[in-house]
């Protein structure tokens, strides 16, 4: 086992705990960027460049798109709702 | 259950799981000293039989190729489901437009003009290497799945470049289905080729051709392509999908 | 022939994506139409390839990788009568869904036709495959058409709920599987199961095989609904439409039981032959308190497509008390009751889609006397209960017996037909109440825990406003399954048949042999299973039961206040308790899962080593 | 150390549980599930690593060296592209309960109370 790869593991295994105890979603979205790179960086030094490649178009591109598209709406929904409520209150 | 019930349930609950999984794991070879197993076989046969360089690609499309099929279709049918739920119902669509008139006009906020000059000059870079990806999977890492993500990512460079609209102009949403739903269909008919062909479902009736070059390996290109035009599509249409929900309601900030 | 094995999957997957594509300009009749061709080519194709392999059962390797000196590295179809019979009765259910439905509601653009098509593909590939990993795939091809179809009516609140629990505890269950195959390839370098099997069955079981066997186990006991696995499943089936609730109730949820089986035979049995009582106390225990506690949970709901769903939770209880039998007389009961069960749960889904349609809710007790206008579907919700509760001497009753022998075979578990026969009288008792409240108006009006009946109502279109009439295909569909389940156990030779296609399911030996050697592999003889004159007087007692136990639910009320003050308060307390775990809470949930898998595992690790 | 790929996936399965379980918004409780599953990655590329083995693409290095499984890298593809399509499913899920509930907290998400 080569040094780099320890070093890809505690990366893996410190970045993933973090995704989880991240108490925003705005803020873990972000952590799971990183937790992605992390993951890249460990399918390559464990001599997987098609699996690494998946992962980072994955965790790069494709998820973040959808993961920030959703808190969006959902933010919209909570300003429309106490929009809603104070128009209630008055 | 209370939450204070469930977090100590689960806490014990996790301990007891753990134990049991490391108890499993023990009887794991030492990391990096895996026994011979198929791999290792298959990795000798693979390049002289099928003339792909990229082993994992190659099984993937040929001695995997029937999970590769199964793995198409849970992209299809995710695809699918997601265009099933983010669906307007015609009351929201009312709903909506009480809110915002103005929706046919809305520009994609939060993007500078920095951000905005990167992405035109990605677009390009980006095509290019989702095709490169596509067309050299059986002899380069990458694939039909990974271009076909970096090729849907172009015209998201057009959204962050400047409007939605735009970007919903190059894809629209009818032409998206058609192309996830061609890719897969596809790949399903490349396999009924060898049915006809050699009288084996999946099984390859082409000439393996020279080693290395772009059309070598038998079907292998034509099977990244089905793939990489239906994940092209899906990538895209989810995200349109979601930004669709994004641009009713109030504008963020309000 | 054999060159048609692969088209079961194909055929779905090719129509599939037409319908989506072409969806949004393709009228309603195209949809139908094309969909239920494609559900009945597949299913005439399943037929087809069961009666191919009937002399003997064959492989069939995808893109040629046939096995070299008794080495796969390829996927196969390993295609026998039980997998094939299964897949060809997945079709069948899938069809009546599609005609059920021409009727029953608003299609979107081909998207439900073409979801419908895809689950089915799963379920096929699901029981003809013959190699591991493909069959976890084929697990997520079923479970990410069916996370969206169970979601079908974003309008309300309660099927996104149950699509969300849903969702979430069958990822976490396939994730288990994943780390399983990952295990057994480091072992045996083999994804066939035969192949994995014969590299194991040399071999004692050790902590790493017992690990895999868990977590694969209690994977698919996770689709089949096993407690505490088990909470997912009320949820999600007593909100998705009424034609998949067909699929879900009728031939996934014992798919879950189906692989469990498969892998155990072909995989386990070896490596774990010197264990096999051990085993057979640990799943048998998993069974009986599934069973029980599905049957009692079935008989507290008055939300009709909820009590529906825990009497399915009930019958997987039952149904892996005979796998867990690990004899070939009770997995013969198993696949009997498997047929007898799918067709009666689909035809009593589909009797209260015919209520929801007309009346728009499925509260019980909000359809007091209701029922009244459509007295046929009341008459086949009565026959479908009795055959719930194993009346003589139809398809349920010819499983339940097979079982009950099993069971009165085996040393120290005869005492499981006591568990059989309170299973199918609660269950069918609480279906048969339902038909007496609604469709008679007998007993009170008002129940208990009035707050359900809101969730049990279904939004109604303004514009087309509460509905007169019931379409006659609606009625004739689950007619027609029930004269199925009436018929099929009487046919001569179709009980015996079972048997021995079965035994020689249960070989374990024999599977390398076909799959990795192409031997042709010959059926055994099995000597029939006579059905004694006890079998019938535990269906009767069964049905009386069920009879008494609706008598109980409709006027029983006067009886439980008699009780004793103290004791009415600790029974409510103690049903208080068990409700309050069924709380939607997906934390909740996970919380179970886990409890549920380190126990079994850590169980399965000190008894089996 | 050579158990150390193996520990690092128990450690995620469990942590990405717990992430699920104690979750009070649905969207960190779908982030937490692709944590769970990254585990599996872990598991099945760790099974089929072989020291000093290098990756399997035989275009430019001698046919002779050692190379590491790629069947399990296969296998983790399919994984990877799982994870994004139910990821992507989910969410369209928590839009909807949102939608639907006003809320993404499990706590009030239960329609049928009971």
């Amino acid at each position: 086992m080569t040094v780099l790869q320890i070093i890809a593991l505690v990366l893996v295994a410190v970045a993933g705990g973090a995704v989880v105890l991240t108490p925003e979603a705005l803020r873990q979205t972000m952590v799971l960027g990183i937790y992605g790179i992390a993951l890249t960086l460990l399918f390559f030094v464990f001599q997987a460049p098609d699996v690494a490649l998946s992962e980072i178009v994955v965790t790069g591109i494709g998820l973040p798109l959808i993961i920030l598209a959703a808190l969006r709406k959902i933010r919209q929904q909570q300003a429309r709702q106490s929009h809603a409520r104070e128009e209630a209150e008055e | 259950m209370t939450r204070r019930v469930r977090l100590g349930l689960f806490l014990v609950a996790g301990a007891g799981l753990a134990v049991v999984l490391l108890l499993g794991f023990g009887g794991l070879p030492s990391f990096g000293h895996a026994h011979e197993l198929d791999g290792a076989v298959v990795n000798l046969d693979e390049p002289t039989l099928r003339h792909a360089t990229d082993v994992v690609t190659a099984l993937n499309f040929d001695l995997r190729a029937f999970d590769t099929l199964g793995e198409e279709f849970i992209l299809f049918a995710s695809v699918t489901g997601v265009a099933l739920l983010l669906r307007t119902l015609r009351q929201e669509e009312e709903e909506d437009q009480e809110i915002t008139p103005g929706i046919e006009d809305h520009r994609f906020a939060g993007a500078s003009d920095g951000v905005k000059l990167t992405s035109l000059l990605l677009i390009p870079l980006l095509i290019a290497f989702g095709a490169y990806l596509v067309f050299h999977g059986q002899l380069t890492p990458g694939g039909g799945f990974q271009g076909g993500v970096v090729l849907a990512a172009g015209p998201i460079a057009v959204l962050l470049a400047g409007r939605y609209l735009s970007m919903k102009r190059i894809a629209p949403k009818r032409l998206l289905e058609v192309s996830d739903a061609l890719g897969a269909a596809a790949y399903g008919l490349i396999g009924l080729g060898g049915l006809i062909f050699t009288g084996v479902y999946l099984e390859d009736p082409l000439p393996l051709g020279v080693s290395g070059q772009l059309l070598s390996a038998g079907m292998m290109p034509l099977n990244s392509i089905a793939v990489g035009l239906e994940v092209t599509g899906a990538f895209l249409l989810t995200w349109t999908q979601f930004f669709d929900q994004t641009l009713v309601g109030p504008p963020s900030g309000s | 022939m054999s060159h048609l094995s692969a088209l079961p999957v194909l055929v779905p997957f090719l129509a599939g994506p037409l319908l989506v594509a072409v969806g949004f300009f393709a009228p309603r009749w195209f949809d139908d139409s094309l969909a239920t061709l494609a559900a009945l080519a597949v299913t005439t194709l399943c037929v087809l390839l069961a009666v191919h392999a009937a002399p003997h059962p064959y492989a069939y390797w995808m893109g040629g990788w046939r096995p070299q000196h008794g080495v796969a590295i390829g996927i196969s179809l390993s295609i026998d009568v039980t997998g094939a019979g299964l897949a060809a009765f997945a079709g069948v259910l899938v069809t009546a869904a599609l005609v059920y439905s021409l009727r029953y509601f608003d299609a979107i653009e081909g998207l439900f036709h073409g979801l419908m098509l895809l689950f089915m593909a799963g379920m096929v590939g699901f029981a003809l495959t013959g190699d591991l990993f493909n069959l976890v795939v084929f697990f997520e091809v079923m479970s990410a058409a069916a996370f969206a179809l169970t979601a079908y009516r974003i309008e309300e609140r309660a099927p996104i709920q149950g699509a969300l629990n849903f969702a979430i505890t069958n990822s976490i269950a396939g994730y288990a599987m994943f780390i399983a195959v990952g295990l057994l390839y480091a072992r045996t370098g083999a994804l066939n199961m035969a192949q994995i099997g014969a590299a194991l069955s040399s071999h004692h079981a050790d902590p790493l095989v017992i690990v895999a066997m868990t977590l694969l186990f209690l994977g698919f006991l996770t689709k089949a609904a096993a407690v505490p696995l088990h909470f997912w499943l009320a949820d999600a089936h007593a909100v998705a439409p009424v034609p998949v609730c067909v699929l879900f109730s009728g031939v996934m949820v014992e798919l879950g039981v189906y692989a469990v089986a498969r892998l155990y035979w072909v995989v386990f049995a070896g490596p774990l032959a010197p264990h096999a009582a051990a085993v057979r106390a640990i799943f048998v225990g998993l069974g009986v308190v599934t069973a029980l506690l599905g049957a009692a949970m079935c008989f507290l709901q008055r939300h009709i497509k909820r009590l529906l769903a825990f009497s399915t939770i009930s019958h997987v209880g039952m149904l892996l008390c005979g796998v867990a039998l690990l004899s070939g007389q009770g997995l013969s009961g198993v696949a009997v009751y498997v047929v007898g069960h799918g067709l009666t749960k689909a035809a009593l889904f589909m009797c209260a889609g015919v209520l929801l349609h007309r009346f728009a809710t499925i509260d019980e007790y909000e359809l007091h006397g209701r029922g009244r206008e459509v007295p046929v579907v009341g008459g086949l919700m009565a026959v479908g209960a009795l055959l719930l509760a194993g009346i003589p001497p139809f398809t349920t009753f010819m499983g339940k017996s097979l079982l009950e022998a099993a069971s009165s075979a085996l040393p120290g578990y005869g005492w499981l037909i006591a568990v059989y026969i309170v299973v199918s009288a609660m269950t069918g008792g609480a279906v048969l109440r339902v038909a007496g409240r609604v469709f008679l108006g007998w007993g009170p009006a008002e129940g208990p825990h009035p707050e359900q009946a809101r969730a049990a109502q279904e939004r109604v279109d303004e514009e087309r406003g509460p509905r007169g009439h019931t379409p006659v295909l609606m009625v004739l569909v689950p007619a027609l399954l029930l004269v199925g389940v009436l018929v099929l156990g009487l046919i001569p030779g179709a009980v015996p048949g079972t048997e021995r296609y079965v035994h020689q399911f249960v070989a374990h030996g024999n599977y390398p042999a076909w799959v990795l050697h192409g031997a042709r592999v010959a059926l055994p003889h099995v000597a029939p299973s006579h059905i004694s004159a006890e079998d019938y007087a535990y269906g009767a007692i069964s049905a009386v039961g069920a009879v008494l136990a609706a008598g109980l639910g409709l006027f029983g009320r006067p009886l439980r206040e008699s009780l004793p003050a103290r004791l009415r308060r600790s029974g409510q307390n103690a049903v208080g308790v068990v409700r309050g775990l069924h709380n939607g809470h997906i934390g909740d949930y996970i919380a179970w899962w886990s409890a549920g898998v380190s126990l079994i595992g850590g169980i399965c690790l000190i008894a089996l080593h | 150390m050579g158990f150390l790929p193996f520990a690092v996936a128990v450690w995620l399965f469990v942590i990405g549980l717990w992430g699920v379980v104690s979750s009070r918004n649905l969207v960190r409780t779908v982030l937490c599930l692709t944590v769970v599953q990254s585990s599996t990655y872990l598991v099945l590329l760790g099974v089929g690593y072989r020291t000093g083995a290098m990756a399997p693409i035989v275009a430019d290095i001698p046919s002779t060296s050692k190379l590491v499984d790629p069947i399990v890298q296969v296998l983790v593809l399919t994984d990877v592209v799982i994870e994004a399509t139910i990821t992507a499913l989910l969410l369209a899920l928590v839009v909807q309960a949102h939608k639907r509930f006003g809320s993404i907290d499990p706590e009030d998400l239960r329609p049928l109370r009971d």
